[in-house]
């Protein structure tokens, strides 16, 4: 069964064990410089963030109970809540100008968030008494907040160093750590938001098969990012259910458009009326997730949900291909099986482009830099990308120095015209640019986003309160909300 | 016997440091280093090149070995190009579970390879050798993670009454909780059983044919005692060297079982540092392994040479 | 003790034993004695309850009572009679030795095991030291001699009632023979009833109150040795001519030793030499180092210190040799059975050399080596069987076969017609002597001093690794300079039993 | 010894034997007459006799396209297993030079106790998706393993007195160890190469796990297993088939094998009583 918020009253107390895919000896307790999701749920059980993100990838207050900009976005005011460190140190605004410090400082290269904050002048930036944080920018932007609650933003104490002696506000206070097995924290009872309900919560990491195996039988409690295959297999289970995320990110295939045939957008186009998204979803994603329109962040805040549905249409894009001189030719497509699906997607959509004259050839990579080599090979490629904010997608993805552009998309004209839709504090005006920005890419781009997968988790029917959230969002590998029945 | 000790032990010692130098190459020819897996999906090609200098992979790969291979007479393994923790932490938190497994396996493997491949032997081409080859052959043709997942799925899932994984266990807790072991041991025995009770087979066919065994047996040797201290001896040449590559199967080849049952051993340690490319974890591991495993094949051949004492007047 | 009545014996279409009758008297000993071939192996094994591969057994076989052959052949009460009732020792007890076990283990197994013997008994009475290193040691780290004495001590460890002894006296130098035939005189004196199967006829005639003649599968003639043995006659004197000719082969200093670092020696200082068409004759106590002395000469035993010169020109070891060099210096094995393949017929195994060596085609060296068998007593469709269906004198000719095909220069022989009846060991003597008419040298190894006289011109006496003396046969066996060929040549007549 | 027939205990064993291999052999001409279109994934019945797959191909389909490169693959690496590492374990227990006994075996159990999973990665990135590359991989695995059972086995063959008399009759090198020493070992190779068939089938499918060989949604047999194996519980016939047939080529060789070898050592041993 599947289904989202539970009703019933919460019972304080027990010890509930989570588990997540792993990575080893990658795995860190420095939550500045995490990068699995294993990492951000440990993290988000010890710290908070200023801010976080809502369903749609809004941003919504935590440790920041509010903030404003004065003028045109450049210099933002932060006020903090009354909050306590696992230490029983309170919450200032200069714990707050450390931790943006530690995130900036040049030498710590593994800071998540470094790039996306690095408009941030910390020179000019201030606490205005304890309270409340001052935040200057070099240029404005006005989604400070959203990059305030990506990962890697978490606020630590003054001082904090050690990544092996985590001190935070969050819900739980830190126990052990294990690097790619287990981590143990207890509930910290003064937490800002109320005391967590579970006593103890424990986060391991696993395999496929061992989450699967665990959660049915009960060792634990969450199982994160579970197959649609899973989800079938325990459908008629009582003790486990499955707990979907509608719309966690995009999945695609990417075009390079800096060369030929895909510097043509007709070529590109032809691609894109070729695909089955229909038939891609229900094989890749199991049924679980909506097709997609080429644009990425379907639902979430800023997508323009006026634009009509793209539908398979295989003699246009057959004219296309012909008119393109692409009709007949062989094209590279790079995957590999660094997601689930990558190389299946592949290959089916081979077979979809098959049947309007195009020849794809597969080409299997690497998986551990797979994300890097597609930047430089193949003219096709797999995509995926989980919830964030479509700004922060844009300017990771779309602009000319983005450094994870897999499109080749470089525009010196979008870049300006993105970084101007940034400064607009008005947000309606700001969301028509926006999408005046995503329909362009759906037209002329390089992107082909088929289908928006649901996050499947699995939960035991005795861990109740487990909110359908996609991840990176504040209600996602949330411990401090839940309890055992 | 000491001096051949003597000289194996020290031939052991160039085979690892060859070993050393081969594991080295083959990681540099792995695509992509450390900085560059490491920033698979977030960094762009800058931020690689930084880390690259910072893990000092830019230096040329003589310089490097040099370097670690310096650290290694020194008795320092080096740190992780991945967590920057001391490689010997690494090691010694995966190799408790391991050993723990390896050796339950072990202990029960040996015992039953030898029933099963004597019943076999002494009945050769009878119906019980031939159920029994039968059954041993399919249970090695069935993947272990589908053996795993059938086995999970009716002691665990459906009866109850074995756990199912690891996971939240630590080194410590397996002599409280010996359950833990039930199930991955019996997946390592299905995978192993079968070729070493099919040599000892083998060994026992030719060994009842020989001339000794006949005699043996005219002397009114009962049939118990003639199998196993006339018959096994000539019988175990080829199981113990099928026993020394099972050893060593067991401590580096367990990968399935260890991600099935989520066992945090060497060889998910092994296989997390040859991804991450973090060479001087895949170094340190390997030759653990090695290690080992040139100690197995030693006592082996050792072992052999006392079962078949001819061959020792040979050269 | 052991009762046989109509026993016959085929294989396939062929009748090996038809009709046998024999009777084995508790406290005595009987002897079966008969041509090569003539089927006594068979006999002995089917009285165990035992055949070889193919062979059918039918007839009556009583052992102590118990019957171990009937008409619908072996039952079961059979096995119940191994060890502690009747115990066996075969023709080429080398293989019959576990190589995997320590030789005082098994002798210790086996007393223990019946309960009628101890090791220290058993080892004695097979004329072994009672010694830690004996026990301690591995079959393969023995010589031929003292292997078979191994074997029966394990038999003998088991204390049987009835012993059957096939060949036991094979690879035996005489004194030792003498020390065994007063063992297993008071041993049938003491109760137990002995079968001996041999050729030796001297040995038959020092132990047999009773001797049988099997003839054909078949018994002939029954009766005390005397009536049924033939006359002592030696064998003639064959073409003993020294050649005055420079040496063809020559061995100086040579030094061999067992384990690495030249430690362990077991040849110290050997001289020799051959001339073409001469015949060395190399005799010694067993364990001496006659084997080791060959097995240096054919290039088999590599730690070795010393000369070894053919023409003048220094042998290297077997696996430098060159064809020729492998053609011209040819040696046959002490234990024949172990040197053939068990999975080839015999004829093939022999015609190979002429192919190999002679360049010979394959049909052409069947031919020739079939002729050659037939000529040394072994029918061709003997050959054309694999070694487990061939008797032991049968095989031991084989061996001789395949080394002579080859036409060789020198021929290094070890102990050739241990497992040969008179009639044998006269072709196989003609045989030789053709070759050394024909040119070829010969190293004839042997504790048979009668034989000896007949094929050699010289002899060295080997003991403890050193030439002891060595010149001229007759000067050396008449006037003995060393005591050791004096115990020797003292020894090779035992006395008759029935004198006694 | 010549013209030795088949016994009809062998039959099961051919049998066995015979329905993994028509179908690989004949497998692939007529898996296209009798495919029908995809179907949604992990499927049983609608028109598809054995279910689908994950992404909805026909299961039967699959299975009779799947057995050239699962066996083929296999096969020919334990082939080239066994023939390199039974000609090196042969050559190094025959040889007379220590040394060179020496030489042949330390490089091999150098390799020996690298993990497979780093020749694999190797041997894949430098052929990329190439079926002989893997085959070649996989059997570079297996050959120091192999090598050193056979030497051992070997030894005691190599040292003995028939050996040593066919050097003395000339016999060329070769044939002392094909034909006495390599005889004798046989069982025990037999034994050996039975065994190492699936292991081969399963490294196999690890690579093409890895992105090194074929991909995963190749039909071959235990990529299907491999990738299949979740939904064990709802569409068994996608791993169970594939399964079965590699068991029964399994079981089917090694029983034959037993049979055949059997049937040639039996009748050396000697009839005794009491048996
Ligand atoms: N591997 C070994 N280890 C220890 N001693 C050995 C080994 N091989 C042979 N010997 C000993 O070396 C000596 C010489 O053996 P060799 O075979 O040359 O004797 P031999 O004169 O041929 O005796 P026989 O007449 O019994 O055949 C014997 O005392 C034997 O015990
Ligand atoms: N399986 C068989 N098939 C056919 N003939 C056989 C078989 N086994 C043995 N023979 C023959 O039976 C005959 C008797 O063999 P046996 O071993 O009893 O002889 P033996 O009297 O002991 O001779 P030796 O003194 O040479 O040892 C031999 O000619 C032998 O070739
Ligand atoms: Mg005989
Ligand atoms: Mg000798």
């Amino acid at each position: 069964s599947s289904g989202g918020t539970d009703s019933g009253t919460p019972r304080k107390g027990g010890m509930a064990r989570a588990v997540f895919p792993g990575a080893g000896a990658k795995e860190t307790m420095d939550p500045h410089a995490q990068r699995q999701f294993v990492d951000i749920a440990r993290h988000k059980a010890v710290f908070d963030k200023l801010v976080d993100l809502g369903g749609t990838l809004r941003p919504v207050p935590r440790l920041a109970q509010r903030w404003e900009t004065r003028d045109d976005a450049t210099v933002w005011r932060f006020h903090l809540r009354a909050a306590t460190f696992h230490d029983g140190h309170v919450l200032d605004a200069d714990d707050v100008l450390y931790s943006l410090a530690r995130i900036l400082d040049p030498k710590g290269i593994d800071r998540r968030a470094r790039a996306s904050l690095s408009g941030i002048d910390l020179k000019r930036s201030r606490a205005v008494g304890k309270q409340v944080v001052e935040i200057v920018l070099k240029r404005p932007n006005a989604e400070l907040p959203t990059l305030l609650a990506m990962t890697g933003t978490a606020i630590v104490r003054r001082g904090y160093d050690d990544p092996s002696k985590p001190v935070g506000t969050g819900p739980f206070r830190f126990g052990s750590f294990a690097a790619g097995r287990s981590f143990a924290a207890r509930r910290f009872d003064d937490h800002w938001d109320g005391a967590a309900h579970l006593d103890e919560i424990r986060i391991l990491s696993a395999e496929t098969e061992a989450r699967a195996n665990a959660v049915q039988a009960g060792e634990v409690e969450y199982a994160h990012e579970m197959t649609p295959t899973f989800a079938r297999v325990v459908e008629a289970n009582r003790n486990v259910r499955i707990v979907a995320a509608p719309r966690s990110g995009a999945e695609g295939i990417v075009m390079k458009t800096d060369r030929p045939p895909f510097d043509d957008p007709d070529a590109a186009m032809a691609i894109k009326l070729l695909a089955d998204r229909e038939r891609l979803v229900e094989v890749i994603n199991g049924g679980r997730g909506v097709v997609g329109n080429d644009m990425y962040g379907k639902g979430y805040t800023y997508y323009p949900g006026n634009v009509p549905q793209r539908e398979r249409d295989v003699a246009e894009a057959r004219a296309l291909l012909r008119k393109t001189g692409v009709l007949n030719k062989e094209v590279t497509f790079y995957t590999s099986s660094a997601a689930d699906g990558f190389v299946d997607a592949a290959h089916l959509f081979a077979r979809q482009a098959g049947e309007a004259g195009l020849r794809v050839k597969i080409v299997t990579g690497p998986p551990e830099s797979y994300y890097t080599d597609q930047l430089k090979t193949g003219l096709l490629g797999s995509h995926r990308c989980g919830a964030m904010p479509i700004p922060t997608y844009i300017s990771d993805r779309l602009l000319t120095d983005s450094q994870q552009n897999a499109t080749a998309w470089r525009r010196a004209d979008f870049d300006k015209e993105f970084a101007q839709a940034q400064s607009v504090s008005d947000e309606r005006r700001r969301t028509a640019r926006y999408g005046v920005l995503q329909q362009r890419i759906r037209d002329r781009g390089g992107l082909l986003i088929w289908g928006h997968p649901d996050w499947l988790n699995a939960v035991s029917a005795r861990l109740r309160g487990v909110e359908a959230a996609p991840p990176n969002t504040v209600d996602w590998a949330r411990f401090d909300k839940v309890w055992l029945a | 016997m000491l001096r051949h000790v003597v000289r194996r032990v020290s031939l052991a010692v160039v085979q690892l440091s060859l070993l050393a130098v081969l594991v080295f190459l083959l990681t540099s020819l792995l695509p992509g280093d450390a900085a560059e897996v490491q920033f698979n999906e977030q960094a762009g090609l800058d931020e690689v090149a930084h880390l690259r200098g910072q893990l000092g992979l830019d230096r040329p790969p003589a310089e490097r070995f040099a370097d670690w291979a310096g650290g290694l007479l020194s008795g320092d393994l080096g740190t992780s190009l991945v967590g920057g923790q001391p490689v010997s932490e690494i090691v010694a938190s995966s190799i408790t579970a391991t050993v723990v497994l390896a050796s339950v396996t072990a202990v029960l493997l040996v015992p039953l390879a030898m029933l099963l491949g004597l019943v076999m032997g002494l009945r050769a081409g009878g119906r019980l050798d031939r159920t029994i080859t039968a059954v041993t052959l399919a249970l090695n043709s069935i993947p272990d993670f589908v053996l795993a997942l059938a086995l999970v799925a009716v002691f665990s899932l459906r009866l109850g009454w074995l756990p199912s994984t690891w996971l939240g266990a630590r080194g410590d807790d397996l002599p409280a909780r010996p359950v833990l072991l039930v199930l991955p041991v019996v997946v390592l025995l299905t995978r192993t059983v079968c070729a070493l009770s099919r040599q000892i087979r083998a060994g026992t066919v030719t060994a009842l044919e020989a001339e000794y065994t006949v005699q043996a047996r005219r002397l009114g040797v009962p049939r118990t005692r003639l199998v196993l201290r006339h018959v096994l001896p000539g019988a175990a040449v080829p199981g113990v060297q099928e026993l020394a590559r099972t050893g060593d199967q067991l401590l580096g080849g367990v990968l399935v079982v260890e991600a099935i049952f989520a066992i945090p051993g060497t060889a998910t340690a092994l296989i997390d540092a040859v991804q991450s490319r973090d060479v001087p974890t895949v170094q340190a591991l390997t030759l653990l392994l090695a290690a080992v495993a040139l100690a197995f094949n030693v006592a082996a051949d050792l072992a052999c040479q006392r079962l078949a004492p001819r061959s020792e007047v040979l050269r | 003790m052991i009762e046989v009545r109509g026993l016959t014996a085929r294989a396939g279409a062929s009748d090996l034993l038809r009709g046998v009758d024999l009777d084995v008297r508790a406290g005595g000993v009987t002897a079966l004695v008969g041509p090569s071939g003539s089927g006594k192996t068979t006999t002995a094994l089917a009285l165990l309850g035992e055949s070889a591969p193919g062979v059918e057994l039918s007839g009556t076989v009583r052992v102590a009572g118990v019957r171990v052959v009937d008409e619908r052949g072996v039952t079961r009460e059979a096995a119940g009679l191994h060890g502690g009732t009747i115990a066996y020792l075969p023709q080429h007890p080398g293989s019959a030795l576990n190589p995997a076990r320590r030789t005082g283990a098994v002798i210790k197994e086996l007393a223990r095991l019946h309960g009628n013997s101890t090791v220290t008994e058993a080892v004695r009475r097979a004329q072994l030291p009672v010694d830690r290193s004996v026990l301690r040691r591995f079959p393969h780290q023995f010589s031929g001699g003292q292997r078979q004495r191994i074997a029966l001590a394990q038999v003998l460890a088991c204390g049987p009632r009835a012993l059957i002894l096939d060949e036991p006296s094979t690879g035996l130098d005489t004194v030792t023979r003498l020390g065994l035939i007063q063992e297993l005189t008071a041993l049938a004196d003491d109760g137990m009833a002995l079968l001996l199967l041999s050729h030796d006829h001297d040995l038959v005639r020092a132990l047999a109150d009773h001797v049988a003649l099997l003839d054909g599968g078949r018994v002939t003639r029954q009766g005390p040795p005397q009536d049924v043995l033939p006359a002592v006659a030696a064998p003639a004197v064959r073409a003993a001519r020294v050649s005055g000719e420079p040496a063809r082969l020559r061995v100086r200093d040579l030094t061999a030793w067992l384990r690495p670092g030249g430690r362990g020696t077991v040849l110290d200082g050997i001289s020799l030499s051959l001339s073409p068409g001469d015949c060395l004759a190399v005799a010694g106590p067993s364990g001496s180092g006659k084997t080791t002395l060959a097995r240096c000469i054919a290039g088999l035993h590599e730690r070795r210190r010393g000369h070894v010169l053919l023409d003048g020109t220094a042998l290297p070891p077997l696996r430098r040799r060159d064809r020729t060099h492998k053609r011209r210096v040819q040696y046959v094995w002490q234990e024949v059975r172990g040197s053939f393949d068990e999975r080839r017929p015999v004829l093939d195994q022999v015609a190979r050399t002429a192919v190999r060596l002679r360049g010979t085609l394959p049909a052409e060296a069947a031919a020739e080596a079939a002729a050659l068998l037939t000529r040394l007593g072994v029918s061709e469709t003997t050959a054309r069987r694999r070694p487990a269906a061939l008797s032991g004198g049968e095989l031991q000719r084989a061996a001789f076969a395949r080394a002579v095909l080859a036409r060789p220069d020198i021929l290094v022989c070890d102990e050739i017609t241990t497992a040969l009846d008179d009639t044998a060991t006269d072709l196989v003597l003609t045989h030789v002597a053709r070759l050394r008419a024909e040119g070829t040298s010969i190293l004839w190894i042997g504790h048979d001093l009668t034989l000896v006289r007949a094929v050699a011109g010289r002899i060295a006496v080997l003991d403890g690794g050193r030439v002891v003396e060595q010149g001229d046969l007759g000067d050396v066996l008449d006037a003995p300079e060393s005591e050791t060929t004096r115990l020797l040549i003292q020894a090779a007549r035992p006395p008759r039993r029935s004198a006694t | 010894m010549t013209g030795r027939r088949l016994s009809p205990a062998a039959l099961p064993a051919v049998m066995l034997l015979a329905v993994p291999v028509v179908a690989a052999v004949a497998g692939p001409f007529l898996a296209p007459a009798i495919t029908p279109p995809d179907g949604a994934p992990y499927t049983i019945g609608g028109g598809h006799l054995l279910g689908t797959d994950r992404t909805g191909r026909d299961v039967l389909g699959l299975l009779l396209r799947g057995g050239p490169s699962a066996l083929g693959v296999a096969c020919c690496a334990v082939a080239f297993a066994c023939l390199a590492g039974g000609l090196l374990g042969l050559a190094a227990a025959t040889t007379r030079h220590r040394w060179i006994d020496e030489a042949m075996m330390r490089p091999v159990e150098l390799i020996l106790p690298i993990p497979s999973l780093l020749i694999i990665s190797v041997v894949g990135v430098g052929w990329r998706g190439r079926p002989e590359a893997i085959a070649f991989a996989v059997a570079a695995i297996n050959v120091p393993a192999v090598a050193r059972l056979i030497r051992a086995a070997a030894l005691d063959a190599a040292g003995g007195p028939v050996a040593e008399a066919m050097r003395f009759q000339g016999e060329s090198r070769a044939r002392i160890l094909l034909g006495h020493v390599g005889r004798s070992v046989l069982p025990v190779a037999a034994a050996d190469a039975g065994t190492r068939v699936p292991y081969a089938v399963f490294t196999v499918a690890a690579a093409n796990f890895l992105g090194l060989g074929l991909d995963a949604t190749s039909p071959d047999w235990g990529v299907t297993i491999a990738a299949s194996r979740e939904a064990l519980l709802i569409q068994p016939w996608a791993v169970c088939a594939p399964a079965a047939m590699l068991v029964m080529f399994t079981v089917g060789l090694n029983l034959l094998a037993d049979r055949l070898l059997g049937a040639r050592e039996r009748p050396r041993t000697t009839k005794a009583a009491g048996r």
